[in-house]
């Protein structure tokens, strides 16, 4: 079976008062029916405006530049808006980082969720809230009745995450977006979102792309890794491959910076300088002035390096497969 | 408490409420039957630990637990509103000497806000060193640049502005302002929750060589626990206010003892554990304007008694330095 | 058949329609319509008969009326003596809370009133009292039956004691928006050509002309004087005019030193300048009166030396308005030893004369040109009168005098005749008598003092002519004040309507008519 | 040894580290904020030159003559002089008395902008600095301030005080203060929260050196820009002050009441006496308000990315 | 909920306490409105009838004492110009101030919203920046002027609007307005768009600066995410946003436009309660003024808790909670 998002060289440009800054440089992966695929990368690296460009919401002045995005094998990118309209929140769906910004602070629970029904005219007005309710209940919100009648500031964080996580399973859409939607929360109610996400996810074969800054959270949640660095996936493939057997030097650093168990007081092996905003990325390999193993060669750009069958490494010199 | 030299830090019986009063109109309706009551949050609530010179101490809890708040008191910009925090044996409220009021410093967890964002970086620095005569005037220029060059930011920025700085460079800013003025005792708010990964290893490695230089003692408040794990020696858990449960670090991760730290510790995703089942704690944070009767954290609690509902359990030892607030304990096993 | 209307703009509102309320001309225009006195006053103030047919001396101390038969009230009831003798008393009375009756003038003299029958009165008075008809010009007839135990004069602003004998009746008082008025048909008079009139203010002038240009009024009073000159070329709009009895000019005060006086350096004067004949003819001829004329009136004053307009009885025709001459005037400052000049500020009011504002700053041009150095102050008319009447205690204890040095007022002759105006302005100070109540710089001249209180007495009147002509010449040469001009009192109407303008600034539905 | 983040790279040489040179070059990318500061530049110069530039003094009665009153613009007088803009009632030049006029309404508008601004400000640092009940207290005033509208505060107080350039100043101030007492208390309430400011505190800073050394200055580009909204106001109020009669003194004229004057003017076709410092009061506030809207775009933190 | 009022109302009587203090003592400094109302001839003796007759020789603190007494139980004083309760002069021409003041602010609305909707959706269109310009105008020109050049233009130049007044009027539950008839309309238009024009600016303003604010709020993305229509977006997301700060802001200047009503209603001559001020101030009449005075600030306290619960309506974030201020 056909993965049911094939993402191909997907490119996101914004146009600024200091010329065309590529936020997403060449991305593809791909998500399969009921695959949970974590995007990691740190603040910058392109992973929210790459989930914008897979729904067609990037505002100006950015717009997709180039690329497919193929969606249950028909490609999304310059659909006209009517289309768009038909697949959001229908067959595709988004979870927002912020849970106290994600939902209309001046309308009811209600109302956000049978308009999201109604906008695709499945349910009429009773059936909808009905249908919303029960999808409060799904989510694990006690009394979805009364939560239903509140607004969104009667509500604590986690129940509004989960309220807008509802609101995209109400149409048991064949792909979730889901942008960075427990960072804000707290580790125990990061902890009930993650179960319900996974559970619903499981139940439903909803693929699920994870988008975080947080290793740790798709360790433990996604099947598969790619990890994003000033715009590109710089590594992709199994959690296990990826988080055991990083292939790029960035991923390795990043994995190596992380406090582990047991090394208390140690000094950690950090990764010099900092990320490159957008204008300053170098040409060729975006990571090679931060990069110990760069070379001369990694002014061209890095070839990908595919060891296995779904797992690629862009890099020049990938670290060899040493399993630990 | 395990026996040792006089803490620098230490908290009595600290609690800190928020009170919003009841105005003149509520009180004139409540005259006629309403009922307004002032709305206290408890903040803090009967907190006592110390630190001794030299120590990290890792203060962890969920968000609202009152962290920072605690972190405020043992600054002095809060002060509580029972019990004492003395630091050297006096209230930090109310040093008695110029340099007693400057050993204690804090950095913040937002590296934007906590640098004014209208004076340049090595006048920020140099400002309080010259306003309490710790160095002149004329020598303050190489002093700050001497700072500034031991926190790892390159001197020739000092004229620049905060916001021409990356968020790891700002956090480096503000240690070195804290630096300046010669504390012995830094309490680091969430001071690398909001830099990115590869940016918080650099934060922490400077603190561990800071300490070593200066011989610095931390309170270092974090959400993280992998990151407290790394850099604490002892650990003190709040749940809404109250310290549930304190012993020193590997104690703590290798046998919690309340139920709250258990669940914590259970909830913290890890990189090496993969594909989990996520067993969610039941139940919502409660409000501090409204917190739960007895235990604190008996509706969330899986063994919860009648008993843990109407007492509050009191923090007794139960191991040679470690400390935990649970009824469990006390009931024959 | 359409109704006619006619509405009329006007500048201020009527504050009541109680005819024993005030004395303002805002509120009398209206409320004559529906209410008449015993003795009326044609255009030219002077009396005519009104409800009273006839009124003669018995003897020196003695009056007798006789009163109109078969006048009705609007609501069909006869008038009689009784409704006189009540009307009287009322405001002998005074109103309560009313701002200003004019009890005093009946007041005045120990008037006593009977009724003979039921159409005689009779007034006796305490001495020869040649003003009885002026006074009884001022008392508006309510009608008994209607208003007794009417206090307040809410009664009259809701129609509800509006009953009057006069050609209009009342129909409705909107504050700030407009009164309406509609033809009596039983009145014992000419007919009225008007079924209905409105009366509208509005206070803007250039809002009042702009009504009056695109139709919503037909007739407005004090159209701007700027305007004027296009008025009267513009075909649509024709202009009614008269020399109004307010006379505009300029008081000196008299006291030792003044504190609006100061020599070049703006240090006070040691002397009052103004005590000085010359100083105060020096500054009557620096007045280019022609020029404010033309320049500022639009055309419309009358420049004089008299304190009464042309027509009334007092006026003294040899009399001729003083030149402009600066040379002269400089020329008399430096015998009076002024030559150098001084440094003076001119109070004026701003918003009670026809231009006092501009007229005030010309004056300071014109006599800062022969060296008098001329400030500017002006203000609303409540701070101005109340300085001027009340004046400031601080300089001299008890005595009222105005805080001002020098400034320009008014004085309307409204009783027809001069006795009124020499007495007011030119007379002494004198609270108890009265006299003197409008010379606020305290003027003092013994020998027009003892002119004025014979006419007062005099009933012949060609012996009381000569008095009055001799006390006016004696004041004016001697420069008690500068009188400026007369004022024209103007209308702006439809150029299809006829208005027959009235000297004391009032403006009647029967004066206007259509032209046919 | 020390981590190396961002020591490696030098200072860009653009300057970014004068912030004058970036607000200026930010404030110059908007074309009609330009020209609103060279138009407004430019009538200051004329309101404060006008002793030297105006044709006349029209303050002085000498060179005013009656009988060149009421002359249409580009008239020439006996002695020769033209009045370009024409003559008012009294024989004044318009031009004259325009830029005259322009410079009270300036100073009426800017002083007692400054002054309101000086008041409210330290009022309203104070309030969010001390807090409690002083701020309560402090705010309660302010709400009964900003409770009755400004103009009829002003009508009132005028009509108490009299009239006057000062008085006028005063009653402005009345009216104004409160404005920027609620604003900077405002923003100061949410600077006071930052962390900065704690850390000043935690490094003992005096009070006086941590409210104008650190909470001021990050109150000011809120009070600059309310400033000059305030000031725009100002010299509309007094104008409409003046138009109601209660205004300066009319042998000073400013704008409003020169306005005013000449609204008696205007049916008879004598539009220039009125209309030309109505243009004059016009493009004074445009000016000041195109600056303004500028400044709040450039210094208004929430606008910026 | 009924604390807030209750703030409210104690605040307000405060506020009204201290307007009549300075009205009081201030208007008795500057002059004696006797002298207004007499006439020229009035004699001394004349004169001090009359101030016995308007209470005003007593000390001014017991004439202030003696007028507090009344105002507690509602009665003001009798206007010394017309000699009826004061009160009822200025609850006569209320209606007609108010009248105007809401056509202006209805005006502002429907004009000053999709205007500033429009700007706000297409910041950098020529048209969007002509409209900034227009409100930029709106804020500078003074009412007066406008009023005039309007009358000038309208009812001289074209002869097309009256110049003044209020036209014919219907009673509605007892209360005259003017927007009923064609002629009441003709002349409610100018005097209306004068009064509107400085706040069609502001919503212009506030609607364009929400819909910059709110069309980038996470809300709206979301609400895209969901597959709604641009309607339901604007019309419901977004719009509902936006009104609440023009719902406040507007109820905050319905205060300052009835004020400012004074200026225009002189110029149109609108027969409302600001030109009776104008009147009242010229001739002194203390009671109208510290009447009017009294009732504008009931007035505002009113309408600052309508607005409040509007807003509270439209933002469910604000409930009225015991302490919250
Ligand atoms: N509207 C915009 N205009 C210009 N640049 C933009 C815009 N939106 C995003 N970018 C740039 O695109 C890049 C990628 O942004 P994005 O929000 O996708 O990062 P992210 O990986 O989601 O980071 P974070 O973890 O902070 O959310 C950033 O450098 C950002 O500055
Ligand atoms: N100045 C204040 N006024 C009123 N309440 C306050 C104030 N400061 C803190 N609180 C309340 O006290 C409680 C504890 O706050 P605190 O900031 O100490 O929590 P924290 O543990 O640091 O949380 P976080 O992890 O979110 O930073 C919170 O409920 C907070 O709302
Ligand atoms: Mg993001
Ligand atoms: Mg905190």
């Amino acid at each position: 079976m056909a993965p049911i998002l094939q993402v191909r060289d997907l490119t996101t440009v914004f146009q600024t008062d200091a010329g065309p800054l590529t936020a997403v440089d060449r991305v593809s992966f791909d998500v399969g029916r009921g695959e949970i695929l974590g995007l990691v990368g740190e603040s910058g690296s392109g992973k929210t405006v790459t989930g914008f460009s897979l729904l067609g919401l990037v505002d100006p002045p950015g717009r997709v530049a180039g690329g497919r995005v193929l969606f249950d094998g028909r490609d999304l990118v310059g659909l006209p808006e009517p289309e768009w309209r038909r697949l959001r929140g229908r067959r595709i769906a988004m979870v927002f980082q912020d849970p106290m910004m994600t939902l209309n602070p001046v309308l009811r629970i209600d109302t956000q969720m049978v308009e999201a029904l109604k906008a695709h005219g499945v349910a009429d007005g009773r059936d909808a809230w009905g249908r919303s309710r029960d999808a409060l209940g799904r989510v694990g919100i006690a009394a979805p009745e009364e939560r239903m009648r509140a607004y969104p500031h009667q509500l604590s964080g986690g129940m509004r995450q989960r309220v807008a996580i509802a609101i995209a399973l109400l149409h048991d859409p064949d792909l979730v977006i889901a942008d960075e939607p427990t960072t804000a929360l707290d580790v125990t109610i990061q902890g009930q979102i993650l179960y319900e996400v996974q559970g619903l996810c499981r139940r439903s074969g909803t693929a699920l792309l994870w988008i975080t800054h947080d290793l740790a959270v798709v360790a433990g949640l996604a099947d598969r890794i790619a990890v994003m660095y000033a715009g590109r996936i710089v590594e992709q493939g199994g959690v296990d491959d990826v988080l055991d057997r990083p292939g790029h030097h960035y991923t390795r650093g990043l994995l190596a910076s992380v406090p582990r168990p047991g090394r208390r007081w140690a000094r950690l092996p950090q990764i010099p300088g900092r990320i490159p905003s957008l204008g300053t990325v170098p040409s060729g390999c975006g990571f090679r002035t931060r990069c110990g193993r760069a070379d001369a060669a990694c002014e061209a750009e890095p070839p990908v390096v595919a060891p296995a069958p779904g797992r690629e490494v862009r890099c020049h010199h990938p670290v060899p497969d040493e399993p630990r | 408490m395990t026996d040792g030299p006089a803490p620098l830090v230490e908290l009595t019986g600290v609690s800190k409420r928020f009170v919003r009063p009841v105005d003149l109109s509520a009180r004139v309706l409540n005259l006629a039957g309403a009922r307004y009551r002032p709305e206290i949050v408890h903040a803090v609530d009967g907190v006592s630990f110390g630190i001794r010179r030299g120590e990290v101490v890792g203060l962890v809890g969920e968000s609202g637990c009152g962290k920072s708040t605690v972190g405020r008191l043992i600054a002095g910009i809060l002060t509580p509103s029972e019990g004492s925090v003395r630091y050297k044996g006096g209230d930090v409220a109310r040093p008695r000497t110029v340099r007693e009021g400057l050993g204690v410093q804090m950095i913040f967890q937002d590296p934007f806000s906590s640098l004014n964002p209208r004076k340049r970086v090595g006048d920020a620095i140099g400002e309080a060193p010259v306003a309490h005569g710790l160095v002149s005037r004329a020598a303050a220029d190489a002093y700050v640049a001497e700072v500034m060059e031991r926190c790892g930011i390159d001197p020739v920025l000092r004229r620049r502005l905060p916001h021409q700085f990356s968020g790891g460079q700002r956090q480096r800013i503000c240690i070195a302002r804290a630096l300046a003025v010669k504390p012995d005792f830094l309490i680091c708010d969430e001071a690398i929750s909001a830099l990115d990964v590869s940016i918080q290893a650099q934060i922490l490695n400077l603190f561990m060589d800071l300490k070593e230089q200066f011989d610095l003692t931390y309170l270092f408040i974090s959400h993280d626990l992998g990151v407290v794990e790394h850099i604490s020696d002892r650990v003190v858990v709040m749940y809404l206010g109250r310290v549930v449960e304190t012993a020193d670090t590997d104690t703590l991760f290798r046998t919690p003892n309340h139920p709250y730290t258990r669940a914590l510790l259970d909830e913290v995703p890890r990189i090496e554990r993969r594909a989990r089942a996520f067993e969610p704690v039941k139940g919502e944070i409660p409000s501090p304007l409204d917190p739960p009767t007895g235990c604190h954290f008996h509706p969330r609690c899986p063994h919860a008694t009648d008993r843990c509902r109407v007492e509050r359990p009191p923090l007794v030892e139960i191991a040679p330095g470690h400390l935990s607030a649970c009824h469990l304990n006390a009931a024959p096993a | 058949q359409a109704q006619s209307v006619l509405t009329i703009g006007v500048r201020s509102e009527a504050s009541s329609m109680d005819p024993h309320w005030t004395q303002l001309s805002g509120d009398k225009q209206v409320e004559q319509h529906i209410f008449e006195r015993l003795v009326d006053l044609d255009h030219n103030s002077q009396p005519i008969p009104g409800l009273a047919t006839a009124w003669r001396n018995t003897d020196p101390q003695t009056w007798v009326i006789e009163l109109r038969r078969n006048v009705r009230w609007h609501d069909g009831e006869a008038f009689d003596a009784d409704d006189v003798i009540f009307s009287l008393d009322r405001l002998a009375a005074g109103v309560a809370g009313a701002p200003a009756s004019p009890a005093f003038a009946l007041a005045k003299g120990g008037k006593k009133w009977t009724k003979v029958d039921s159409h005689i009165v009779r007034i006796t008075t305490d001495g020869p009292y040649p003003h009885m008809a002026e006074d009884l010009a001022f008392v508006g007839m309510i009608p008994e039956h209607k208003a007794r135990g009417v206090t307040a004069s809410v009664d009259f602003n809701n129609g509800r004691a509006t009953v009057g004998t006069g050609p209009y009746r009342f129909v409705e008082y909107r504050p700030g928006d407009r009164i309406v008025l509609e033809r009596f048909d039983g009145y014992w008079g000419t007919k009225p050509e008007w079924d209905r009139v409105v009366f509208r203010p509005i206070t803007q002038d250039a809002s009042r002309l702009a009504a009056l240009l695109n139709g919503d009024v037909d007739i407005i009073d004090y159209p701007p004087t700027p305007d004027i000159p296009r008025l009267r070329s513009d075909r649509r709009v024709g202009i009614s005019e008269i020399a109004s009895d307010r006379l505009i000019q300029i008081q000196f005060g008299y006291r030792d030193i003044e504190p609006f006086v100061f020599d070049k350096n703006g240090q006070p004067l040691a002397i009052n300048p103004f005590r000085d004949v010359r100083v105060r003819k020096a500054l009557s001829l620096a007045i280019n009166r022609e020029a404010i004329k033309d320049r500022i009136m639009g055309g419309s004053s009358i420049p004089t030396r008299n304190i009464v307009p042309p027509g009334f009885f007092g006026f003294n025709d040899t009399l001729r308005a003083d030149p402009f001459d600066a040379d002269q005037a400089r020329r008399l400052l430096q015998q009076a030893g002024f030559g150098d000049g001084f440094k003076v500020t001119l109070h004026g009011p701003n918003n009670r004369y026809i231009n006092d504002q501009p007229i005030v700053e010309a004056i300071a041009q014109m006599w800062t040109r022969i060296g008098i150095q001329t400030d500017v102050v002006t203000m609303p008319r409540n701070v101005f009168f109340t300085d001027v009447i009340r004046g400031d205690p601080s300089t001299v204890p008890g005595v009222d005098i105005p805080k001002f040095s020098v400034w320009l007022t008014g004085w309307g002759t409204v009783a027809g005749e001069a006795t009124y105006t020499v007495t007011g302005l030119l007379e002494s100070y004198n609270a108890a008598t009265g006299t003197g109540n409008g010379n606020w710089g305290r003027y003092s001249n013994p020998r027009i003092d003892v002119l004025a209180f014979r006419a007062r007495q005099e009933l012949d009147p060609q012996v009381r002519l000569r008095f009055l002509q001799e006390a006016t010449k004696i004041g004016m040469d001697d420069y008690a004040l500068i009188p400026l001009h007369f004022q024209v009192n103007q209308w702006a109407h439809r150029a299809n309507l006829k208005h027959q303008p009235r000297v004391n600034e009032r403006t009647m539905a029967y004066d206007v008519s259509r032209v046919r | 040894m020390t981590a190396a983040g961002g020591v490696g790279r030098k200072p860009a040489a653009d300057g970014a580290d004068r912030p004058f040179r970036t607000f200026a070059r930010r404030y110059a990318q908007s074309a009609s904020a330009m020209i609103g500061l060279v138009v407004f530049v430019a009538i200051l110069l004329l309101a404060f030159g006008s002793s030297w530039i105006a044709p006349q003094n029209p303050y002085d009665l000498r060179q005013v003559d009656l009988l060149d009153n009421l002359l249409e613009p580009g008239s020439t007088s006996f002695s020769g002089m033209t009045y370009w803009l024409g003559t008012d009632r009294q024989g004044r030049d318009m031009l004259s008395a325009i830029l005259y006029g322009l410079r009270i309404s300036l100073i009426v508008g800017g002083l007692s902008g400054i002054l309101a601004l000086i008041v409210g400000t330290v009022v309203g640092l104070v309030a969010a600095y001390v807090g409690g009940r002083t701020d309560a207290a402090i705010m309660r005033v302010v709400d009964l301030q900003l409770s009755i509208p400004a103009i009829l505060v002003a009508l009132i107080l005028l009509v108490v005080l009299g009239t006057g350039v000062e008085k006028i100043i005063f009653a402005l101030v009345v009216v104004q203060w409160a404005y920027f007492a609620r604003t900077v208390r405002g923003v100061a309430l949410a600077e006071n929260s930052r962390e900065y400011m704690d850390a000043a505190r935690v490094l003992r800073l005096g009070h006086a050196r941590i409210l104008f050394g650190h909470l001021l200055p990050n109150c000011m580009p809120t009070l600059i820009v309310i400033a000059t909204v305030q000031v725009a106001s100002s010299i509309s109020l007094e104008a409409t002050l003046s138009f109601l009669g209660l205004g300066l003194p009319p042998t000073q004229p400013s704008l409003g009441l020169l306005i005013a004057n000449g609204f008696a003017f205007m049916m008879s076709g004598k539009y220039w006496i009125s209309v030309f410092p109505g243009i004059a009061l016009l493009v004074t506030i445009v000016s000041i308000n195109m600056i303004g809207d500028r400044l709040r775009d450039i210094l208004n933190p929430r606008l910026q990315r | 909920m009924s604390a807030f009022i209750l703030r409210r109302l104690l605040q307000s009587l405060f506020v009204v306490f201290v307007m009549t203090l300075l009205v009081f003592f201030g208007v008795n400094v500057i002059g004696n409105p006797v002298y207004v109302f007499a006439s020229p001839d009035c004699n001394q003796a004349c004169v001090n009838g009359i101030i016995r007759s308007l209470g005003l020789d007593r000390p001014v603190w017991e004439q202030y004492v003696y007028f507090m007494n009344g105002a507690v139980r509602g009665q003001l004083g009798n206007s010394f110009t017309f000699g009826v309760p004061a009160m009822q002069l200025i609850l006569e021409r209320l209606p007609a101030t108010l009248e105007l003041a809401f056509a202006s602010l209805v005006l502002a609305i429907l004009v000053g919203l999709p205007l500033g909707m429009w700007a706000g959706m297409r910041p950098d269109a020529l048209s969007s920046r002509a409209i900034m310009t227009v409100s930029t105008l709106g804020f500078s020109v003074p009412t007066f002027w406008i009023g005039l050049i309007l009358i000038l233009f309208f009812s001289v130049h074209l002869g097309w609007l009256p110049a003044v007044g209020r036209g014919d009027t219907v009673s509605v539950l007892g209360i005259e307005v003017s927007f009923l008839t064609l002629d009441g309309l003709s002349h409610l238009i100018m005097p209306a768009f004068t009064l509107a024009l400085f706040n069609t600016s502001l919503v212009i303003r506030l609607a364009r600066a929400g819909m910059r604010e709110v069309l980038y709020a996470d809300f709206v993305k979301f609400a895209r995410s969901k597959g709604l229509s641009p309607s339901r977006i604007l019309f419901v997301h977004v719009l509902k946003n936006i009104m609440i700060p023009i719902v406040t802001v507007m109820g905050m200047e319905f205060g300052g436009t009835v004020a400012f009503a004074v200026v225009t209603e002189s110029i149109f001559s609108w027969p409302g309660a600001g030109k009776m001020l104008i009147d009242a101030i010229e001739v002194l009449d203390r009671p109208l003024i510290v009447a009017y005075l009294m009732l504008v600030v009931v007035m505002f306290v009113v309408i600052n808790l309508v607005v409040d619960i509007l807003y509270s309506l439209l933002d469910p974030r604000i409930r009225f909670s015991g302490a919250a201020r």
